[in-house]
């Protein structure tokens, strides 16, 4: 199947009595039939709101959302029906009263399957999340992985069109998580599912996602929320900089002050090896760190990890790693352009919000 | 409307509904009246018990098709506005003054209810009065006017019945008037005994009235005028004249077929 | 009392009331499902009316439909005065905020997620409300026991309304008045009694009937 | 009716039925805090003679106190009876159920973690059980005012253990009674629509006192 | 500061209506003062348990705590004396009515702390999990996110001796889960405390915590759940296999059968690269797979998964990826002796319960 799942224009959302200022507008976000998309963004910035209008539990307060090709606000129905083909599991999901069994089938007993089909979409979705022969048991008392799995399982058996997950392998342990993954691969293979989840594990999200949609604020950012700092802006006229920590700066061009976090795209740090006999790197903007981590991201692509006086992501090519003598636990040297930190979240320091 | 089936009665067509004074429903004497109307004339007597003036209300409002009263003003007015026809008095009995065993205002003495009422006042005793309007409280007040005035202090009004007033009067060892049927009808007054009975002002008369259709239209008449004729039967004057209640002597005195005792009484 | 008529006089308070508990729970329970799944302009005032109108003695909601039900009332036609119907009707509107409000209070007990959810799993409204109340079900109980309780144990309505008329609209609650009236304390107390060990019978039936062995309470 | 027994008939109903709703929940609050706060053993049966025990009519209440307090009785020493101390004692008996049963299932709603949580924080058993109820302080006022109504409104004890003495233990349902069975049928209702205006005043004042700027309903 | 703050001896506990047979049984327990004590286990395992029996909230059924040289459960005050040093941040925390501010100085003004110190303590708190400003927002309508750090705050305001933590870090964007790590580390520092929490990120445990609990089914254990496989186990009488996918075998010695669980203990696999040119490993369990990452562990060990049929972690020194030329993406040949398999779990297949 190809097409699109979701069609989303001009839309806007924020909550009637917030805690904070927010709204969460999105210009245009197209979902491809059977498309992993994840959702990535730092506390607050939107990704539980956005999977609620997904699931049409929140309805936009503008803008246009089209559910495969329809309006599933047109009428009430329309949203229940549409439901029906786009499961949200949420956050930190809720397990009515009474057995687990009840709980996996309580979807297929809405849509009225026969009984022996349901019992057996019951037994498959909780072997799934390694719950097999559980069906029988309370739900009180569950621990929290046990319960997060049976959730899962709740949302499985009912093999949708569309799954939307809310941080999903937050509480699971690393096993029962990896496996989850291999789960919702399968699921858009064997069923053509289109997966929505949101992590807080960029990992996770550059594995499993075929794209990501990066949140801050409610906003769409085309860079990852990765590499941001926050400060206070000082300024010479012609360059500004913060310090996130006493005597390291960030450097940037232009006058600033106030309230600010830069935030850097992985893509546009270069690493070199601080030992590796090359041209030592000057200027703004050079710190000094060791690789922590090193991730395959595609075929092509590493992720690493930096620790230091700050941590920082970069993406580079894989040839590059060996090229450069970057390998793990080795000390290197970062760099990047004054011209390549964003500045966002200009605000004054009073009204600061967190990023 | 249900009857469990061991109550239906066979052709239980007709019915008559009476409002009533308490006296005459609490005494348990309607109970005998009821089934015995039943057994002559086949008509299922159904009745609530209220007070005099709310029973005159009940049936102005055109909820009850008879009524038993014990209050003579209240019954002209209630003939004079046109809603009833037909009073014929049934029973009568007496009011008395009861108080504390010791008497201490020294009641027992007085000859007449005057009498009686102001050694009350000058004593200093209390005194208890229903105080709502009921036959009972307005006789009390037309005694009262008698002996000169109600007292200023010792003077309670409960607003209730008058086996409520009785026993409010047990507790706070207070005199009270109150009508024989009640007072031998109700158990548990120890507190008290009669101190001032017999005089002629105490009689307390007990009438019948049907509902007039002419001004009510749904009121039952027929049936209404089977129990007037029932009551000042023979037969049913026999019946209140032996009804004998929980007190073990007889309550009412039958009064119809007293001769120059009627509508003009 | 003799016996036939204690065993009539028990059927009308457990008919009458019974009744009264089931009709006002059908409209409650449903109004309290509405009033906790959404916030809305003039809730508040709702709830306000609402736990005002628990104040409304017997007596006024006695006179209120004597009024409507008297011959001479605008549905006097009906010739429901002093009839099981009546006390019905009126113990209905008696015990409608008691149960509304109780079962607000239940459920509200009930984690707003579970409607969600359910509208997440495909449910329509109309079955996330099914499920609330499924979620409520023991303090929902509890709810229409305890109006049934305030239904059977009330007297003004059933006098006034049902008239306390013999082999008819007598009740427990108003042959305990009749006996009190009488000085009959002890009958009065008896009668109680026996009143407190229906209703207690009847709620260890209902309870143990719906608790079922989640052994919730 | 004159306007200084009017006023004092009401200032006998606020303050005997305001003392009982205290004093009642003073008790029925903690209670239900015990009972929602573990199972035991036992339990099931409190809460089935609570429920039962709201069937109680408030004629079977009156006699028992009155069979107490009356001269020869017990307790007839403290020359209780007809005072408005008696009416306030019985009230107390006749709402406490309802306000343990309102109160429980208020209870019932505050999370179990809330209590878990302030124990973690460092909070004796004490403050913990303060703070359930600081949790559930809306639901719980509204079992305090169903209580309050429910006094308020109800005739049975306050005749029987008041008397209905005038100047001394009228209040507005009594004096209904007697409007009533005086057959002035408009007075009872007036003073009926003056009880509910009244309390309708009190549910505004405490209920928007309480609430505060959270604005949970 | 030197000595022990808990010291469990023989401990046991177990629900009274469980939904799985469950007890948690420990021999001995001992967590030195300052020091920082990761709970690892698969779901289940009894983390949460412990650590409310940590927090004086359960009570043992059996055995002996002490805490600080006392018995917490002599005396009611006694269990309250010793929560107010042994603070627990439960997974998925509640959150009081009312504003962030009230629910942060909450334990303060249980301790009567003066206001004003209170207020800074406060106003510290905040500022450590970077929600500086929003003490007068109500907690109603939080992200997820925001919740847990407004819970954090409240646990940090109190500067407890102890601090338990229960997946501190699950609900927090990548960047404040780190923050939260070092804010962990400066409590040790700063107050002396004492950390002990659970989490599902392995290299969280490891990266944080100077030793690690590993729990399974209510039981000390002491290997990492790392590489856990479950199946069915076949046997020839002398060699048992279960087959976690079709065609791939773990291979022990011995006669087994029924439902079991294999576990490899990361330092007992080799790895060789595929095309390193070396002699090629041969024998029962050798698995092909590619490099997806590697982690620093300490500065001399690394810790690296591996993708393939099935997912494989592995722990060696620094020196011998580069010796052995194992670097990102690179294919690999893995390989563990028959013997060095630990089987667990061993149960009938009917009454199975997740490991
Ligand atoms: N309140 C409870 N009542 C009964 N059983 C419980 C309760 N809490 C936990 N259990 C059971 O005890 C076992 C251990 O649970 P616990 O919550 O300690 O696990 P955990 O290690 O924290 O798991 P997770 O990683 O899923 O949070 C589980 O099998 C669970 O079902
Ligand atoms: N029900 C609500 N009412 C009011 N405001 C809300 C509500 N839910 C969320 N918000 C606010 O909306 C913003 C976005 O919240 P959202 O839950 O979508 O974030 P998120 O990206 O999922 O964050 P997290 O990673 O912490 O879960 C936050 O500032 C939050 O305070
Ligand atoms: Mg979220
Ligand atoms: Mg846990």
């Amino acid at each position: 199947m190809s097409g699109l799942v979701y069609r989303l224009k001009d839309i806007g959302y924020s909550y009637p009595y917030a805690p904070a200022r927010f709204s969460l507008d999105l210009d245009s976000l197209e979902v491809p039939d059977g498309g992993i998309l994840a959702l990535v963004g730092p506390n607050g910035a939107g990704k539980t709101t956005l999977l609620m209008l997904l699931a049409f539990l929140l309805r936009p307060a503008r803008g246009r959302l089209e559910f495969l090709g329809r309006d599933p606000w047109a009428t009430d129905d329309a949203a229940v029906l549409a439901r029906r083909d786009a499961v949200l599991l949420t956050h930190h999901p809720y397990l009515f009263k009474g057995t687990i069994g009840v709980n996996v089938a309580f979807g297929l007993k809405i849509r009225r399957l026969p009984e022996d089909e349901a019992g057996a979409r019951v037994r498959d979705a909780l072997a799934l999340v390694e719950l097999d022969g559980w069906e029988g048991k309370p739900v009180s008392g569950l621990s929290a992985g046990q319960a997060q799995r049976a959730a899962i399982a709740r949302a499985l058996a009912l093999r949708p069109r569309v799954l939307l997950l809310d941080e999903p392998t937050a509480n699971l342990d690393a096993a029962l998580g990896l496996r989850m993954e291999a789960v919702l691969r399968e699921a858009v293979h064997a069923w053509g599912t289109t997966v929505v989840f949101s992590t807080h594990n960029f990992s996770q999200a550059s594995r499993l996602a075929d794209s990501i949609l990066y949140l801050s604020d409610g906003q769409r950012v085309e860079f990852s929320h990765e590499n941001c700092y926050s400060g206070t802006a000082s300024t010479d006229g012609r360059t500004s900089w913060i310090e996130p920590k006493p005597g390291v700066r960030i450097v940037f061009p232009g006058e600033t002050r106030g309230h600010v976090t830069c935030v850097i795209d992985p893509a546009e740090i270069r690493l070199v090896a601080a030992d590796g006999g090359g041209p030592v790197p000057s200027g703004p903007n050079v710190f000094r760190g060791r690789v922590s981590r090193m991730e395959a991201m595609d075929p092509d692509t590493a992720l690493v990890r930096t620790s230091g006086d700050l941590v920082f992501r970069a993406t580079l090519p894989l040839r590059a790693l060996e090229a450069g003598g970057i390998s793990l636990s080795r000390e290197v040297l970062l760099t990047f352009e004054p011209g390549s930190v964003r500045v966002v979240g200009e605000r004054p320091a009073e009204a600061r919000e967190p990023s | 409307e249900d009857t469990p089936p061991n109550m239906a009665p066979a052709g239980a067509g007709r019915t008559l509904m009476l409002a009533t004074t308490t006296s005459v429903d609490a005494t348990g004497l309607l109970d005998v009246l009821a089934d015995a109307f039943k057994a002559d004339s086949g008509i299922t007597l159904k009745w609530i018990a209220v007070g005099t003036g709310a029973a005159l209300k009940q049936a102005r409002d055109g909820n009850a098709d008879v009524v038993i009263v014990h209050a003579r003003k209240l019954e002209e007015q209630f003939l004079r506005d046109g809603f009833g026809v037909n009073r014929r008095v049934i029973a009568r009995n007496y009011f008395m003054i009861v108080g504390p065993p010791e008497d201490p205002a020294g009641v027992a003495s007085c000859r007449s209810a005057a009498e009686a009422l102001g050694r009350i006042r000058s004593s200093g005793a209390s005194f208890v009065s229903r105080g709502d309007n009921s036959g009972t409280h307005t006789r009390e007040l037309e005694l009262w006017a008698l002996a000169g005035g109600k007292p200023e202090a010792a003077y309670l009004e409960t607003g209730q019945g008058m086996a409520e007033t009785l026993r409010v009067a047990a507790e706070r060892r207070a005199y009270t008037l109150t009508d024989t049927a009640t007072f031998y009808g109700l158990r548990g007054l120890a507190g008290l005994k009669p101190v001032s009975e017999n005089a002629p002002e105490f009689e307390n008369i007990y009438a019948v009235i049907a509902v007039d259709p002419a001004r009510v239209p749904t009121a039952r008449y027929g049936e209404a005028m089977s129990f007037i004729a029932f009551l000042t039967s023979p037969r049913g004057q026999r019946l209140i004249g032996t009804f004998q209640g929980q007190a073990g002597r007889p309550l009412f005195e039958p009064l119809a077929a007293v001769a120059g005792v009627d509508l003009a009484k | 009392m003799i016996a036939r008529e204690l065993a009539f006089a028990v059927w009308v308070s457990l008919k009458t009331s019974g009744l009264a508990a089931l009709i006002a729970s059908a409209v409650a329970v449903p109004a309290a499902l509405f009033l906790s799944g959404r916030d809305f302009r003039g809730k508040k005032i709702v709830l306000l009316v609402n736990q005002t109108w628990m104040a409304a003695p017997t007596v006024v909601i006695g006179l209120l439909f004597y009024s409507l039900l008297s011959r001479n009332g605008p549905l006097g036609g009906l010739g429901l005065l002093y009839t099981q119907t009546a006390m019905t009707v009126g113990q209905i509107f008696l015990i409608l905020p008691l149960v509304v409000g109780f079962s607000y209070t239940a459920l509200r007990q009930v984690d707003r997620r579970a409607r969600q959810t359910a509208l997440t799993l495909g449910a329509s409204r109309r079955q996330a409300g099914w499920i609330v109340l499924r979620e409520a079900r023991f303090p929902l109980l509890v709810a229409v026991l305890a109006g049934f309780a305030r239904a059977i144990s009330e007297v003004g309505i059933a006098m006034m309304l049902g008239g306390n008329i013999r082999g008819a609209t007598r009740n427990i609650t108003t042959s305990i008045a009749l006996e009190t009236a009488k000085g009959e304390f002890r009958n009065g107390v008896v009668l109680g009694v026996l009143l407190l060990v229906i209703t207690l019978g009847i709620n260890i039936l209902v309870q143990t009937g719906l608790r079922g062995r989640d052994g919730e309470s």
